[in-house]
């Protein structure tokens, strides 16, 4: 380490201040795991996708089982952004907004190759879409697929509970 | 419960005894309700829908609602800008309250009931009308056009349903001569062929009534139109979150369990069954059992039934249940004045 | 189908096929004659618009129409020069308005006569033409900067702690 | 109710904003309704949230290439569009088709309308508050999509088409699996009259809601079963017959009274015709090539003549049209799709007005709406 910036001293008087009063490790791990069993997605389709997300929500694949098929329509009572079809340059701002309208902790999935990057829509010179979700906002699980069967969509959702379980959040450990 | 009664009656004297193991009881019961129920809402729409439902957290998903519930207690609570925020904030503390004063003035047995009071029934009526201004306030509040279209369907919706019911326990309380729970429980039953028969035998119209009038005042499907999800999104909890909208979610199932509970008190002989005067105890088992059978028929309504649209429900209660409420009243007036 | 009156003259080079009859139609006559087929029992179809500017210096406007009871397909050509407005039928066929819109926006053919010429498919404001074949790309400018600024610092991802 | 003279009274009303994220609007649709109390005065749809640029690629794109967007355009009967291209392009080109293909094609396209139609019975009753339907049509469509899956390799956006048949023969054990499916879904439809069409609280929220008159139908260009729930008995298959749809006998179910539940009988009942298309093309489907020898498939690029040509096909919800102008090169000049779902959503501006916010839920639903077809 070389000089301490007047700077670095107030980083780290900002660190001290905004750390926990108490650090309640079995706490946020019995949380975490009540997190990671209880996502409710949004209920939020784009397009083809949406379609095999809904499928993954029915009697064969009954997304239920894992406690995340409690789609709730209001952005205020998800915890999980399926991020399910293509997002069209129209629709990336009201996507943003869900997305900050979402009480944290939260989570997105993107789901298809059209959410990741543009997909099968992504060519030199498009106007139309948004190439991937990620230019806009923070995506924890990447499902591909044009669309990914609903199986796909569960082994994503089965990743991210393991992500959840280990405590970290937006690729930053813990 | 009358042993931890009597070891607490000591330092807190009689009334706050009975206070605090109420309150305690009362809370405690129903928070495991609520978790049990919604558990039990989500298999049985599972196995109506040739699916499972939870399976993964806990044996056939049993403890998905505690993690649910830990879930939302570590969600952010987040206030909108626009909001009326006292009245936001207040509304989810206030919707369960009558729920709760109601669940303690239900009869558990013989000589189990929190609140034995004469005009019983009269209270409950009252009360349970209050928990649509708690939902009218979270809807007014929200500042979303959702919200408030949610919040004065329930308004509306609950003034059309409480006179079908009001009119259908008063045909019971015409039958059984009493306003009074337990006593209307433990009376002698009216007779049926010589046989004693709970009251909704013979009052079968007002029973239905009844069920159809309690299934609108919690919300349910098919008259869930205040949070019609297709329509409204959320209705009047479209802004709440964490916390904040469990608390709605509590106070919902917890108004089917004590209105089902009153159902059952009503209509299907409430804590009597076989053997239960020589087992006391036997009596909240028999009541649970009854009030869990209304509570599972409302469940097996909202999972095969479209929802009404708002017009069709409001005359359905004002042209079709309150005249028919009306006539069985006075029928069971008239056939209780030949009789005597 | 006389009624129409005499086609105007137009290149014979594109030929078309699909249809009962295929006609050119001169931007001045259409109106009315999408108003006798309307008269005659005729649903709009679709209407497709063509840029034909690097060749000859204007859009080809296809306007199907056809029947429930006895499919006959009719597609009006309309030769119709780039910097004039082109009369508008939404008030013939509804169906128009839409169809219209998206022309107007997708290669920046006017229409004269249209109750609310705005765009349709691409977001408010857009100032490009993206099926104009001298398109080649959407202007830097066309995204949402606000999308592409970081998030806000806000408490809404706090680290998690272990 | 709807006593009130229509108000355009700025005072009187409030806009309410659905969408593009509303759990009935079926993707990204947004709607703005001017509504004074829970009546709606006008209704006007906001689109293009999943607009995907389908004609510009076309003419960035060799007409093989543009094989996968097509099923992509509309994702519940991709399969229909995915032959209606190739046969589009095979007509314009003149490749021939053998019988084979010609059969397999109608057997697999009615498969995907069954799948569709089911589909949109569940989503509509969701949309009417019912989820139940909703999973028991999802559960019998997966059955339809196992065996499309079988042939195509894919559950929902297929690119099986190729010019000249089809990637992929039908297997030997095909039309036994076909019938299995076909015995599960006659099983099934008794079931699905007793729990939606005999049910009091549907048809009263079905019945007289939304009526589309025929000259509204005409002025748009509505077609499909949102058309045939209006009394007219336009369809492509018969009005302007394709493929091998000419061999096979089959009825076009119509209702007249254009509202709701009209909509939603023309779409049961076209699943039984559909069904009755199947089994005759079962026990015709001819043996030989799926693929014409020597044909182009989709390896070589395929040059075609110059000139327009509209071809005309019928999908889940009605006439799909496509528009091709070839300039002779290797890539569609031009390529417009005239897709079912944008003008069934445009005449809505004129039904909505009227009825209540929950009706307004129920008319689209039942218009059968795929946002990115409308959007492209």
């Amino acid at each position: 380490m070389g000089v301490v910036t007047p700077a670095d001293r107030e980083l780290d008087a900002l660190a001290a201040e905004a750390a926990p009063f108490a650090r309640l490790a079995m706490v946020e791990d019995v949380l975490n795991l009540a997190r990671a069993n209880s996502l409710w997605p949004l209920t939020f389709g784009l397009a083809c996708c949406a379609i095999e997300m809904m499928a993954a929500g029915a009697s064969r694949y009954d997304l239920d089982r894992f406690g995340a098929g409690v789609f709730r329509p209001s952005p205020r009572q998800a915890d999980l952004m399926i991020l399910a079809g293509t997002i069209s340059r129209k629709m990336a701002p009201v996507i943003r907004t869900l997305w900050d309208q979402m009480p944290a902790p939260k989570w997105a999935i993107s789901m298809g190759g059209c959410t990741i990057s543009g997909g099968p829509f992504k060519y030199p010179g498009e106007y139309a879409i948004s190439e991937g979700a990620e230019k806009f906002m923070p995506i924890d699980v990447h499902v591909p697929g044009c669309p990914p069967r609903p199986e796909a969509l569960i082994a994503g959702l089965l990743k991210l509970e393991e992500k959840i379980k280990r405590g970290r959040r937006f690729g930053r450990a813990g | 419960m009358s042993a931890l009664h009597a070891l607490l009656a000591g330092p807190l004297g009689g009334f706050g005894a009975t206070l605090l193991v109420g309150v305690v009881g009362i809370m405690g019961y129903l928070t495991f309700n609520v978790l049990f129920l919604i558990w039990l809402e989500r298999k049985v729409a599972g196995h109506i829908q040739r699916r499972l439902g939870p399976m993964e957290v806990g044996p056939h998903g049993v403890l998905q609602t505690v993690a649910d519930m830990l879930k939302l207690l570590g969600k952010q609570l987040l206030t909108p800008v626009a909001t009326d925020r006292f009245v936001y904030l207040l509304a989810p503390l206030l919707v369960f309250l009558p729920t709760m004063c109601v669940a303690s003035l239900i009869p558990l047995g013989r000589a189990q009931a929190f609140a034995d009071m004469p005009y019983g029934l009269i209270i409950i009526v009252t009360l349970s009308g209050l928990t649509v201004l708690a939902i009218f306030m979270a809807g007014w509040a929200s500042n979303n056009k959702y919200a408030v279209l949610g919040g004065m369907r329930s308004v509306a919706q609950v003034v059309a349903y409480e006179i079908p019911v009001l009119l259908a326990v008063l045909s019971v309380v015409l039958v059984a001569g009493t306003t009074n729970l337990h006593q209307l429980v433990t009376n002698p039953w009216p007779r049926l062929l010589g046989v004693p028969v709970p009251y909704g035998v013979v009052e079968p119209l007002a029973a239905v009534i009844f069920f159809i009038g309690i299934t609108a005042e919690t919300n349910r499907a098919p008259f869930d139109i205040p949070e019609a999800e297709s329509e409204l999104v959320g209705g009047f909890h479209t802004e709440y979150s964490g916390m904040r909208f469990a608390m709605f979610f509590f106070a919902e199932y917890t108004n089917m369990l004590v209105l089902g509970a009153l159902g059952a008190t009503l209509f299907l002989g409430g804590f009597r069954g076989p053997f239960q005067g020589a087992v006391p105890l036997l009596g909240p088992v028999y009541l649970l059992l009854k009030t869990y059978l209304v509570v599972f028929v409302m469940m097996w309504a909202r999972w095969t039934f479209p929802r009404l649209r708002f017009d069709q429900l409001m005359s359905f209660a004002w042209k079709l249940l309150i005249p028919l409420a009306l006539a069985n009243l006075v029928a069971t007036a008239v056939v209780l004045g030949v009789l005597a | 189908m006389d009624a129409l009156g005499a086609s105007v003259s137009a290149p014979t080079e594109h030929p078309f096929s699909g249809a009962a009859e295929a006609r050119w139609v001169a931007p001045g006559r259409l109106v009315e004659a999408s108003r006798v087929l309307r008269e005659a029992g005729y649903f709009f179809e679709s209407m497709t618009c063509v840029d034909r500017i690097a060749a000859h210096g204007v859009f080809e406007l296809i306007y199907t129409f056809n029947r429930w009871e006895a499919a006959s397909r009719v597609a009006f050509r309309v030769w119709a020069p780039a910097t004039e407005p082109v009369p508008s039928i939404s008030g013939v066929f509804g169906a128009a308005n839409w169809n219209e819109r998206e022309a107007w926006e997708f290669y920046g053919l006017a229409f004269s006569g249209h109750p609310n010429l705005t765009w349709l498919l691409l977001p408010e404001g857009t100032e490009f033409h993206p099926l104009l074949k001298s398109f080649t790309a959407p202007p830097a400018s066309s995204y949402d900067d606000s999308l592409t600024a970081p998030p806000p610092p806000d408490d809404a991802h706090p680290p998690a702690h272990h | 109710m709807r006593t009130h003279p229509p108000t355009t009274d700025p005072l009187d009303t409030y806009t309410l904003n659905m969408g593009p994220q509303h759990p009935s609007t079926h993707g990204v649709l947004r709607l703005l309704l001017t509504l004074r109390g829970e009546e709606i005065v006008t209704a006007e749809p906001v689109i293009g949230y999943s607009h995907r640029a389908h004609e510009k690629m076309a003419e960035n794109r060799t007409y093989a290439q543009f094989l996968p967007n097509t099923s992509r355009q509309d994702y519940l009967s991709g399969m229909i569009y995915n032959f209606a291209w190739v046969e589009a392009v095979e007509k314009m080109a003149g490749i021939p088709v053998p019988e084979r293909a010609l059969v397999a094609r109608v057997i697999l396209a009615e498969f995907n309308r069954i799948a569709s139609h089911l589909l949109w019975i569940g989503a509509f009753l969701l949309d009417l508050g019912a989820p139940t339907p909703f999973l028991y049509c999802w559960d019998d469509r997966e059955a339809i999509l196992f065996l499309l899956e079988s042939v195509t390799g894919s559950r929902l956006t297929y690119a099986s088409g190729r010019f000249g048949g089809l990637a992929r023969d039908l297997d030997a054990d095909f039309p036994r699996r076909a019938r299995e499916v076909i015995a599960k879904l006659r099983a099934r439809w008794p079931e699905y009259d007793r729990l939606i069409e005999d049910n009091v609280i549907f048809r009263n929220r079905a019945i007289g809601v939304g009526v589309l008159t025929r000259d509204q139908c005409r002025s748009y260009g509505v077609t499909g079963p949102t058309l045939r729930g209006s009394g007219v008995p336009y369809d492509v298959r018969k009005a302007e017959p394709y493929g091998a749809y000419p061999r096979f006998e089959f009825d076009i179910p119509t209702r007249p009274e254009g509202d709701v539940f009209a909509r939603y009988w023309v779409r049961v009942q076209e699943m039984r015709q559909s069904v009755r298309i199947i089994e005759q093309a079962l026990d015709q489907l001819p043996g030989g090539p799926f693929l014409e020898p020597g044909s182009i498939g989709v390896k070589k690029r395929l040059k075609l003549p110059v000139g327009t040509q509209y071809y005309a096909v019928e999908s889940a919800r009605g006439h799909y049209g496509i528009l091709l102008v070839s300039e002779g090169g290797a890539e569609p000049y031009r390529a417009k799709f005239r897709t079912p779902s944008y003008p069934n959503l445009a005449v809505l501006t004129e039904a909505m007005p009227g009825t209540l916010v929950a009706d307004a839920v129920a008319i689209l639903g039942s218009t059968d709406l795929v946002m990115p077809e409308v959007d492209r």
